[in-house]
């Protein structure tokens, strides 16, 4: 537990299954208020299963996930996000048709239901919030641009900004960095970092760099249980991490970073 | 209903389940693989129907040696043909799919009607074909099983198991798997995805050709013989889970029975309806159907 | 054609008010008459001929010199086995082309169809096919066989011929339903059995559980109302089944020369059909028609009896339009009343509720698809629409 | 197309149509009008598949509820009091079933015209969405229940006359369908409704409501993530195609004096989806302009060259869905200068705009 006493996500004993193969073995987690967490793994180490398994969008067979104390297990998906809880997803999960400016506005507003869609208007404070965010992800001049449109990194970023727009308590963010130049991932450090404190963040990962970048507690996956908990710097010197990243005896891997186990 | 009646009514049930699979068999195998839903798939069957009555025509009452050939190559052929032309061109479009394949089957009734006329033509069963087996005495006196019928229920059965042993014992049907389960890594891992969907394409074709043999057996062959077969072949194949070629002989079984017993108690245009009511209440019992594929592929659908 | 292209024309580009729609009734010697058929889809089959039985009358008349001295011109539309379309088409006949009367439908869903807008347009329809009577429009003229001439006669001759165990087996639409409505009332009345009653949707080709129950029945002889190809896969699987003409034999009412040859007459033979007319039939005038058809269709065309309504239907008009001396629909509607004429079918006299007094056959289908005529009413049959004892107190006005 | 020619164009072209009765003959008028019935189809055609990515082939079952419950009444307008409608009389039936009953009731009976496809959609919609049923599933389940919906009536003919389906009427709410300038009025009649149709549906379009279908069908799981519960946006505007239909089958029946199995059927259902794909599935304009030239053309091709038709109607299938999957309104679209993008003819919630 960190220094945070209050917890706001705590995964207990979570065993998910897919035709007899267990992504996730009786896995428990605890995530406090505020705190920025990054999971790293190898391939199959259960990272994306673990997030779906947040949101709802897989059921596990035994275990729970209780979200400030209450559990949310058998909660249907959009009731879980409206908790506020919002996930990136690994591939870009913008609305291809929309415009980028309609991308945000989506996730921003606050009512969900059918009639509110109908009747509700766009706001002086919700234009003013988006104008910002279109500021804040650099893509202010292709604001009435189809999001279908945009370059890799971009849509990346976008889907960054409809996470933050949607104003989320929890952030869960499945390799936020695919596809972006250097610069591109710093400043996505950049930004997770600023979010942290007002919001809890789950970021999930392979590259290293990024990881090193928001300097954060890091939680090692593997073969759908928590390997290890430390910082970066710890786990690098830790011959049984370079193991199940390398496949190979311990003794032979040291000299490598983790890093360079991207696949 | 008395038990002679009951036997006689299964028996239906059968032999309507053996012409929906056969039917079925082709749809199960380019839906699940390709992602096609191909609406001119009926006209297969009536192409079937068509190059047997021509076999018929051209060497008389044992016409069934070259009907057979004749009905499975020539439909494969045209398979083969629709979709290196159209269906090609639209994989990942399946809704596309289905309209463009919806105006060929437009463009093939047509051909049909101008070539042979918009009434069947009959073909006449072989002399050995004609008759029936009845039991006599017992609890089950006077039941019938027509030879035809007989003919139509073992030839479903004999494709059903070159289907399997194809597919679960051929490299051909390894490919096949390897592409159902995942078409990337298959693709990168050295099968020609163009050629098998091709290949499969063209299978599935010929064995609504074959279908085709088996229905001129029972009824007349006309230009809108397909289109009366294609909705209950989508359902048997939404029924039996897509992709799963058990899962559509389960499901025919289960439509074919369902139908017999309805036409037992109810007219038959109220069997169908009901019939058609039931599978959708069915899915929402089993919404990907009676042996669903597990494939991360199937999410996207 | 011609005036069908300047038409368009006018129509997609908003232009040409009014100007154009001065062809009306009788340019130039010439009187406008439609066939209204389907050329196109299931029923193409059977209304072709017909049209063509329709077409031969015309072009005979107009050879002879026209009627009251105008040559015929006809427009064809295709009813395209689709009930909408006829009654759209019928419209454009009336309103466009301002035809004076039209031969044409088939099916009891098309005449339906139609006749709101016959009676809005105030048209004239010859219609040449048997049916299930219950209507009498004072804008169609009915020709083909009222239910007490083909439905009543047919179980009387089954009765006569000792077969009390009846089954009714039908594709499910108007005409089997109603038929067999006023068979079973008849049957009822007559103290023989109903065995069964079925319907198989149109073009329905599974008669499996059909076969299934009428053997649980154990009928003597099956009174047949299927239509189009539901009778080849009936016959064939009845044939399967292990039955015969002599193990029960089915008397049908949609079975004709041409359906017989495309059955296949083997599967036939020994079956038994009753209609107003068979190509067989040995009189004078049906030697004539026969001729002519066949000279100009092919020699081994076979005639049915909706066609030869259909080519008596046009000299039916000529007669009217002669006799009232107008092309004016409700003129020659009121004129037609009485006539009578020597027709292929025999003599017959058009009543006063528009349909026809003619005499019933019952034929037996040999191996030719040729039916052989075995029983006769006797005289000529008055056409009821309505059914006494199924429908009491209900009659034309 | 530029900003300047649209609103032009469509000014004349509005203009053009109410002014039609005076220059029209009275069979092209008939014609028009029911054309312009049956495009109001498409509008919802449009809503559920092009911008909700819906695509049912079962229209007709809600096109068939909208014109029954108008025929089923006007059958018992014309039906005098104390009679069975002629058709339950030849099949037998002694009293008039009970779902017939209220029909006598003309103000109910077109509440109905819009109510009954309405809940009918939304129950169909539910019973699917709520399983995530999806896609190709889903063209197949609504094909199978219109089968079924047909089957049903062709099957049942003391209780909905078959396959001649219900016909020969002849007052609406004491109006007489048979009178003099009838033709005219009703014409213009369906010209308003589509009009508001029109302007309705682009107005929901423009709202967030169409936004979020936009965004449902490009990707629901997004959306559903971000909180919002996908299957209600696709539930209402699945019950808005279905209420279109309705209405459209209602004014179809009115126009054509009958309606019957064959109008609503599978071929009928697939039919407007493709004039919608021609003209273009994105674009409310492109999808009543696409469906009303098609009709035309079909009647002018069908009964010059009826066998040509089909041959033409199948290639059309296959060429819109090959060389132009955005129809017309996309093609017009995609000749504009490409940025900076405004909002175009493609892009439902401007064509109507003033």
């Amino acid at each position: 537990m960190s220094s945070h006493p209050e917890v706001l996500l705590e995964v207990q004993g979570v065993t998910v299954s897919f035709d007899g193969f267990k992504a996730l073995q009786n896995l428990s987690l605890s995530v406090p208020r505020g705190s920025l967490r990054v999971l790293i793994g190898p391939n199959g180490a259960g990272k994306s299963t673990l997030l779906d398994t947040i949101i709802g969008k897989v059921r596990p067979v035994s275990g729970d996930v209780r979200y400030r104390g209450q559990s949310i297990i058998t909660w249907p998906e959009h009731r879980i996000a409206n908790l506020g809880i919002c996930r990136k997803f690994q591939a870009p999960g913008v609305l291809d048709g929309l415009s980028v400016r309609e991308n945000l506005r989506v996730a921003a507003k606050r009512t969900k239901g059918v009639w509110a869609s109908l009747t509700r208007t766009t706001g002086r404070a919700e234009t003013q919030r988006i104008a910002e965010l279109l500021e804040l992800i650099n893509l202010t001049g292709k604001a009435d641009q189809r999001a279908d449109s945009l370059a890799h990194g971009e849509k990346q970023w976008l889907e960054i900004g409809m996470v933050v727009a949607s104003d989320p308590e929890l952030l869960l963010l499945d390799e936020p960095t695919a596809g972006m130049t250097a610069q591109e991932t710093a400043k996505t450090a950049e930004l997770i970092r600023s979010l942290s404190g007002r919001h809890t963040v789950l970021v999930i990962d392979h590259d290293m760099q990024f990881v090193e970048l928001l300097d954060a507690p890091v939680t090692v996956l593997h073969q759908g249980q928590v390997f290890c908990e430390g910082d970066l710097a710890s786990l690098r010197s830790n011959a049984d991490v370079m193991e199940i990243y390398l496949g190979r005896p311990k003794d032979e891997g040291h000299h490598k970073g983790v890093g360079y186990a991207q696949t | 209903m008395d038990s002679v009646f009951l036997f006689g009514q299964l028996f239906t049930g059968l032999s309507v389940a053996s012409l929906l699979l056969l039917t079925a068999l082709g749809l199960a195998l380019s839906f699940g693989l390709m992602r096609v839903i191909n609406m001119a798939h009926g006209e297969f069957l009536m192409v079937g129907g068509y190059l047997t009555f021509l076999a018929a025509q051209a060497v008389g009452p044992g016409f069934l040696w070259l009907a057979f050939p004749l009905a499975f190559v020539g439909t494969a052929l045209l398979g083969a043909l629709l979709e290196a032309t159209v269906i090609r061109r639209l994989y990942g479009r399946p809704l596309d799919t289905l309209l463009a394949t919806w105006g060929i089957s437009l463009i093939l009734q047509q051909a049909a009607r101008q070539i042979f006329g918009s009434t069947g033509v009959p073909v006449t069963a072989p002399p050995w074909l004609n008759g029936a087996v009845t039991i006599h005495g017992g609890p089950l006196d006077s039941l019938t099983f027509p030879y035809v019928r007989l003919f139509v229920i073992v030839l479903a059965l004999v494709v059903l198991g070159g289907m399997w042993w194809l597919l679960n014992r051929t490299r051909f049907g390894m490919h096949v798997r390897a592409v159902n389960q995942n078409r990337e890594v298959a693709s990168i891992l050295g099968v020609n995805t163009r050629r098998l969907d091709l290949l499969v394409f063209a299978l599935g074709a010929g064995i609504a050709g074959i279908a085709g043999v088996g229905l001129a057996m029972l009824s007349p062959v006309n230009p809108t013989v397909g289109a009366a077969y294609i909705v209950n072949a989508f359902l048997v194949v939404v029924v039996g889970g897509v992709g799963s070629v058990l899962g559509a002989g389960a499901a025919a079984l289960l439509l074919g029975f369902v139908t017999a017993l309805a036409e037992g108690l109810t007219s038959s245009s109220l069997a169908q309806a009901t019939l058609l009511i039931l599978v959708v209440v069915f899915l929402q019992w089993k919404p990907r159907g009676l042996i669903p594929t597990q494939s991360r592929a199937l999410e996207e659908g | 054609m011609s005036h069908k292209i300047t038409d368009h024309k006018k129509q997609i580009t908003f232009l040409l008010a009014l100007s154009m729609l001065g062809s009306s009734a009788s340019a130039q010697g010439t009187v406008k008459v439609g066939v209204l058929h389907s050329l196109t889809g299931t029923m193409s089959i059977s209304e072709i001929t017909v049209a063509n039985a329709a077409q031969l009358a015309i072009d005979q008349i107009n050879a002879a010199g026209g009627v009251m001295g105008k040559k015929i011109e006809v427009v064809k539309e295709d009813g395209a086995s689709d009930w909408p379309t006829f009654a759209t088409k019928a419209e454009k006949l009336l309103t466009q082309d301002k035809v004076v009367t039209v031969f044409g439908g088939w099916t009891s869903a098309s005449r339906k169809a139609m006749l709101p807008v016959f009676e809005k347009n105030k048209g004239l329809l010859f219609y040449p096919v048997q049916f299930e009577g219950n209507e009498c429009s004072p804008n169609i003229i009915y020709t083909g066989a009222q239910p007490n001439q083909q439905a009543l006669p047919a179980l009387e001759w089954a009765l006569s011929k000792g077969y009390k165990n009846i089954f009714l087996l039908g594709s499910d639409y108007v005409y089997p339903r109603t038929a067999n409505l006023i068979l079973k009332k008849h049957i009822a009345a007559k103290g023989a059995k109903l065995a069964g009653e079925e319907y198989v949707a149109l073009g329905g080709t599974e008669f499996s559980s059909v076969i299934n129950k009428i053997k649980a029945a154990k009928p003597q002889i099956i009174i047949n109302t299927l239509n189009g190809d539901s009778n080849v896969s009936f016959f064939k699987q009845y044939q399967a089944a292990g039955y015969s003409a002599t193990t029960l034999p089915v008397i049908s009412f949609s079975i004709a020369e041409q359906e017989a040859q495309s059955i296949g007459p083997a599967l036939l033979t020994g079956q038994y059909a009753t209609w107003n007319y068979f190509q067989s039939l040995p009189n004078p005038t049906n030697k004539k028609f026969v001729a002519a058809y066949q000279a100009k269709y092919g020699k081994n065309a076979a005639i049915t009896d909706p066609m030869a309504h259909a080519y008596m239907d046009v000299y039916l008009w000529k007669a009217a339009v002669e006799k009232a001396k107008s092309f004016e629909p409700s003129a020659v509607r009121k004129a037609i009343v009485g006539i009578s004429m020597d027709s292929p079918l025999g003599k017959i006299t058009v009543a006063a509720n528009g349909s026809l007094t003619q005499a019933v056959y019952t034929g037996q289908s040999g191996a030719g698809g040729q039916f052989k005529v075995i029983g006769q009413s006797k005289g000529v049959v008055t056409p009821q629409p309505y059914d006494a004892l199924t429908f009491p107190g209900k009659s034309c006005p | 197309m530029n900003r300047v020619a649209q609103p032009i164009l469509l000014v004349v072209t509005a203009g053009a149509l109410l002014l039609a009765p005076f220059y029209l003959s009275a069979y092209g008028l008939t014609l028009l009008g029911r054309v312009l019935a049956l495009s109001i189809a498409a509008i919802g055609i449009c809503v559920v598949w092009g911008r909700g990515g819906i695509l049912s082939l079962g229209q007709g079952l809600f096109f068939g509820l909208g014109g029954y419950s108008l025929a089923m009444h006007l059958k018992l307008a014309a039906t005098p009091k104390g009679e069975l409608p002629d058709f339950m009389v030849y099949n037998g039936v002694e009293a008039l079933p009970w779902f017939w009953v209220p029909f006598v009731n003309g103000p109910f009976a077109l509440a109905m015209v819009v109510i009954l496809p309405t809940l009918a959609a939304a129950a169909v919609a539910w019973l699917m969405f709520r399983r995530r049923i999806t896609g190709v599933y889903i063209s197949i389940i609504t094909q199978a229940l219109v089968l079924a919906f047909v089957t049903w009536l062709n099957g049942s003919q003391g209780l909905t006359s078959g396959t001649n389906g219900i016909t020969d009427f002849h007052t609406l709410l004491g109006i007489d369908l048979r009178g003099e300038h009838i033709a005219r009025n009703l014409y213009w009649c369906t010209l308003m409704v589509l009009g508001a149709a029109l302007l309705s549906t682009a107005w929901l379009l423009r709202t967030h409501f169409g936004t979020l279908l936009t965004a449902i069908r490009d990707n629901e799981n997004r959306v559903r993530f971000l909180g919002y519960h996908p299957a209600a946006y696709k539930i209402a505007a699945f019950a808005l195609g279905g209420l279109l239909s309705g209405l459209s089958g209602a004014l179809y029946t009115l126009h054509l004096g009958t309606i019957s199995p064959a109008m609503i059927g599978v071929t009928f259902s697939i039919e407007l989806v493709i004039w919608v794909a021609l003209g273009g599935r994105n674009s409310l304009l492109g999808a009543v302009g696409g469906l009303v030239l098609g009709q035309l053309a079909k009647d002018k091709i069908s009964s010059a060259v009826p066998d040509a038709w089909l041959y033409l109607m199948g290639t059309l299938f296959v060429v819109v869905v090959l060389v132009l999957p955005q129809g017309v309104a996309g093609l017009l679209e995609r000749r504009k200068p490409a940025a900076p993008r405004r909002k175009t003819l493609g892009e439902v919630s401007d064509v109507v705009s003033p």
